[in-house]
């Protein structure tokens, strides 16, 4: 058990303080369309053409290939210097690019890493299917081989900002005779294809902002070569980048939320005044979210510390598990504590946008019905029930 | 001693919720632009109906019913998710109506009157400061609380500003009340107790808004599949949809204790129209939220109904004092009978 | 929707209060051992020789008869008369002599209501055994017919001061090879047959006072006369008392823990003060079960409204599962209230004593898990999962 | 940065889990009579296998290690149920040694000794007036508070009267500390935070019995069955289980992080073990009460250990401070790094 950095690790930290304050966008994040994607491209850019993208990417793919530890210390930095979350550049930089890192061909790997990482495109990811949801290997989108082509036919559900993307990460059914985690295989789809349509969202936080898109594929052809690993073992692939994320970029969230929290204990003694205690039921609750978010913090810290010994992957939805519903309670508390003027949505504030979209955070990447189901059965060793 | 409804009042049931099952189907909320105060066509045949002065003596042009009857129809307006505004116009009726202001009275009563509602915006403004709901057009203004129930005209009202509602299908304001301005008509709690009855009647919607959510997840998950069942087969989502139920009884059963402790003129009246809108404004929220994560990702999209009644469930907790006054408020009773 | 009693009932409930203030025990009632058999017997005795006992029995058994209403005042004002809960009776007057009343045979009944009603014999429960606890049909305690006698051997368990009890009402299986709810007969059980031998269970509320004990039958020979019902019929004479008990006696529970929030409110001011408010942690507790002590007073209400109108006793779950868990909370928080004090369990104080007790209240009678389950598949109609 | 012990601190945490699984399995504690103090006679072999001082500074008589070895050891203390009096001798040894007097240090560092905890009563008895655990039989009293800790004779106290304990396997005294007596030995805050390494310990101790009563859960569900299957694999209660394991975590890194703060001398160190104190005994707490519900009625039993951990866990809340304290110590300390 070890707290301490290394003088070059303290070294890196103060360079990464550095820039992050001097080019941080100041400027608040819109919440939806173009704007939004100009946005987190343009911050994007600003990183690499600073040298400070890709913090987990190897060098040899233009990344900065750092360690863990390193990559803790930038998102601690990150979080720290409230530099915006560039939620659009997500899927490129965590899902899609990483899988071409560790299963795509050189040309694949040539043509499309840089621009995830350089701030060209935007990449989103074709995974769930309306009756695929939890039981995401169920998936019916259908490929079939045509010469050197793929075409593919069906409808895939929940793809975040699909309308604002440029490439997605797609899951096709190649063989529909074989067992179903067999027959998959793993896509790069271009979003310009003809014989795709889709189908905005919109999200109960912002009404009138797309957020999903459902896709629908009628007869689009792909390339057979965009295939990432071999046709029919793409479950193998999507599955490859599971542990390429090895939660350090959550550290990011949980100094947010403890910022959070403090925020929320200045308003509540603005909003109620110098006799507001820590006895008071908002006082209680803040006082126990100051607890957990420490523990959250920690929980993320021990992930790296495990992800450095190669622990199980299950275990990290114990920590899932407990941040989503934290994060919940946080903004919850936030919400209460505004009192009447919670039922305002103001343009300008978040308060009340964020707590709307904290009820994502026990559903998505696995509804938290799920993750208990892996911790009672990967991580405590209980019986299937099915 | 009986807390289930009369065939007669079943009756009315019957009628209100086939009136609102065709005429309000939640479904209409999906349609941007066509929001809240559009619920207002519905007054006209609402008030020909003899809803809107149910609750009101024959004398004073109503049907001389009680606050049971008036509960259950509260009900199914939460059920419907009805505009808020219905309380301004019914509960505007009445304080007409004991204010002795017959001619206001009557045309509330015939639903051509619109009726806003103003509530406090407690410690963020001041005293003065006011949300006013679904008033944009309302020539009328319900402002109700301990003292008394007064209609104030819009123009009382001054510094209104629209702004974002969290419920996007309402219309919400910001307010000043002006200084020295004075009520069209006002009625004090010793002459006829308007907000205890205006409690009671949000518990009866909050109940009826955490219903539908419960049925609503009840319905999903028993057509939803995963891994090749319903999920309503699974215990996690099982049990969830019990707790829901759970929550919407201990809500009606309250709820209609209120309105017959109330009917019964019981010294009590206050305490158990507070402890209604505790449970029921609880059991609203909760089993919206529970209905979203029985919804899934579906659940969090504006196309799903969900978030309709996750937000009007808002709304019923803080009209008319959120939990924090009520909790307040319900400690201050002596010990009920 | 009526709260109106007729001026009868008015006047019944009159005689019913000024009975009650003039005898109810004013001694604390003891936490165990026979001094709790003889407080018991000694309160059912007073009620039955002034005419008070048996309110839901009916006349012809010596019981009073009264209607739903009726019952419902006289458990009222027993509440609010703060008579003591005669845990001891509860199994004869609530079970075993209704089961005898509704299948039991001319002579059954003569021979065993009167005892119950007149505070002469404790009867206690054979169900439960210690491979079939949620799953009670699945019981195993063979009984085999020897002549005009049965001869029973196994287990049973968790039988409430079965070491205190003169009678048992037992089931045991009598046909092992028919399918489980098939072969089951119901028996009335003396608890001085040889053959009988029981062992202790403490419970943690109370570690040195018996509460449950096992029982471990070993060729215990009972007359076949003891059969209440046909023989293999007992699954369905013991459903038979199931809607005996509609509620009623539920009211006083909710009462008593309405006036225990009361006190609580008045020892948390004595405690904390007059700068103790609605907003403080305790407060925001306190007035929530407030307001949900009145809610479950008024579920009660609504279970005998529907027993009236004889709707689905699955209804009744709704009650039981919420009144469960409000009582843990009300209990949970007056120990959270009296702090530091807590950790001790006075002789004299009943605080941590039903603090501790109150963990039975989502187990016993099914677990509050079993409870979810009904109220899912036969109240809401979700498909069953096993 | 690495919150997995080393293989050397692992190897303490094997040395000590082996002892205490021999020489005091929790099932020591169901015989009656042989209660509480009886853990003594394990203090000893603790004090011989360098336990004692593990933190002590290797000039003060001890080991030299740091404060995660002996949240690590204090983990096990937790999840074996040792006598809560472990606090008053290791604590003690410290106080000893950090105020000078080395003959007492070394007396307590050898196991002979027998320290009690004195622990306010707070509101209920006013500022003089404690519970003093395990102290029957003890030469000293440790009491620590915000501002010092100390070592008092038994004979400081005055009033002493045995009471029961809800922790019934514990010795419980009420007391009152005498005017104007002074202790055997004191440190303030000032030359050594004893109180903050309390709160850190109990936050551990706290930490192991949450494991304790999760593991004992997760075992029980597995062998036990019902309708034809053992009850984990049931989503009812295999999702109880869940919760105690995600509870567990989160008091697990909390524990780790709060001890690493502390070596590190930071001055979040005090923030981070009142954040422990809370995490992990809201962990204790539930996860015990979990315990009893997947255990159904023999959970209730005084036959399972079950609730042994349960009463143990509101003993580890309520020493040094209870919740209501600590939150709100938590807020009165600034943003921490």
């Amino acid at each position: 058990m070890d707290l301490n950095f290394t003088a070059e690790d303290r070294q890196f930290r103060e360079e990464a303080r550095e820039w992050l304050n001097a080019n941080v966008f100041k400027e608040r994040r819109p919440h939806g369309g173009q704007e939004m994607r100009e946005y987190d491209l343009a911050w994007q850019r600003t990183q690499y053409d600073a040298g400070w993208a890709g913090v987990s990417w190897p060098k040899e793919y233009g990344g900065m290939g750092l360690g863990l530890t390193r990559q803790l210390i930038w998102y601690e930095e990150y979080a720290r210097a409230h530099a915006p979350d560039n939620h659009l550049c997500f899927v490129g930089l965590n899902h899609g690019g990483p899988t071409i890192i560790a299963r795509g061909s050189e040309e694949q790997k040539k043509e499309h890493l840089r621009p995830i990482l350089s701030g060209e495109k935007i990449w989103c990811q074709g995974f769930s299917e309306p009756n695929a949801g939890s039981d995401l290997a169920s998936l019916k989108t259908r490929a079939v081989i045509d010469g050197d082509e793929l075409v593919i036919t069906g409808s895939k559900i929940w793809t975040s900002h699909g309308h604002l993307s440029d490439m997605q990460e797609l899951l096709v059914r190649t063989d529909p005779g074989a067992p179903k985690h067999k027959g998959i295989s793993w896509v790069i789809f271009d979003m310009n294809t003809p014989g795709l349509d889709l189908r905005p969202i919109d999200i109960m936080s912002a009404p009138n902002h797309t957020h999903f898109v459902q896709c629908f594929y009628d007869e689009a052809r792909v390339p057979l070569k965009n295939v990432v690993g071999d046709v029919n073992d793409g479950w193998s692939v999507a599955m490859s980048t599971l542990g390429f994320e090895r939660g350090t970029a959550q550290i990011k969230d949980q100094i947010r939320y403890a910022f959070l929290v403090e925020d929320m204990i200045k308003k509540a003694r603005d909003r109620y005044g110098a006799e507001f205690v820590s006895t008071d039921e908002f006082g209680a609750r803040l006082a126990q979210l100051r607890a957990d978010m420490a523990a959250a913090r920690a929980m993320t810290y021990m992930a790296v510390s495990r992800a450095e010994r190669d622990v199980s992957p299950a275990m990290a939805s114990l920590m899932r598990a407990m941040v989503g519903q934290v994060q919940q309670r946080v903004r919850r508390l936030a919400f209460d504590i505004i009192g009447a003027d919670g039922l305002e949505n103001p343009e300008d504030d978040d308060w009340v946008y964020f707590y709307l979209r904290s009820y994502a955070t026990t559903i998505a990447a696995g509804t938290l019905q799920i993750q208990r189901n892996i911790i009672g059965e990967r991580v405590l060793g209980l019986p299937r029930g099915r | 001693m009986d807390l289930l409804p009369s065939s007669d009042q079943q009756q009315i049931v019957d009628t209100i919720q086939d009136f609102l099952r065709n005429e309000a189907p939640v479904d209409r909320l999906r349609e941007f632009g066509a929001i809240g105060n559009s619920d207002a066509k519905l007054w006209p045949k609402l008030a020909e109906l003899g809803f809107f002065g149910l609750s009101l003596p024959e004398e004073m042009g109503g049907i001389g019913l009680s606050a049971a009857e008036e509960m259950l129809v509260f009900q199914q307006f939460g059920y419907h998710l009805i505009s808020p505004a219905i309380f301004g116009t019914i509960l505007g009726a009445r304080v007409a109506a004991f204010s002795g202001d017959a001619h206001l009275r009557d045309a509330l009563l015939s639903g051509e009157a619109r009726v806003g509602v103003a509530n406090s915006r407690g410690a963020a403004g001041g005293t003065d400061a006011f949300h006013l709901f679904e008033a944009d057009e309302a020539e009328l203004i319900l402002l109700c609380d301990d003292d008394e129930a007064a209609l104030y005209p819009r123009s009382a009202f001054t510094h209104i500003e629209r702004v974002n509602s969290t419920d996007a299908v309402l219309v919400l304001e910001r307010a000043r009340l002006g200084d020295s301005v004075e009520p069209r008509v006002r009625v004090s709690k010793e002459t006829e107790n308007i907000h205890a009855r205006a409690l009671m009647l949000m518990g009866a919607y909050a109940l009826g808004i955490g219903q539908g959510a419960r049925d609503m997840a009840v319905e999903y998950a028993q057509v939803r599949e995963q891994f090749g069942k319903p999920i309503g087969s699974f215990q996690a989502i099982k049990h969830i949809c019990a707790d829901m139920a759970i929550r919407s009884e201990a809500a009606l059963c309250q709820a209609s204790f209120a309105a017959l402790v109330m009917d019964d003129a019981s010294p009590d009246t206050e305490f158990h129209a507070v402890a209604s809108k505790i449970v029921a404004c609880e059991s609203a929220i909760k089993n919206a939220a529970d209905c979203v994560q029985v919804h899934g990702a579906f659940g969090f999209t504006a196309e799903a109904n969900v978030h309709h009644y996750l937000k009007r469930s808002h709304v019923a907790d803080r009209l008319f004092g959120g939990l924090r006054e009520q909790r307040r408020r319900i400690l201050t009773f002596p010990t009920p009978a």
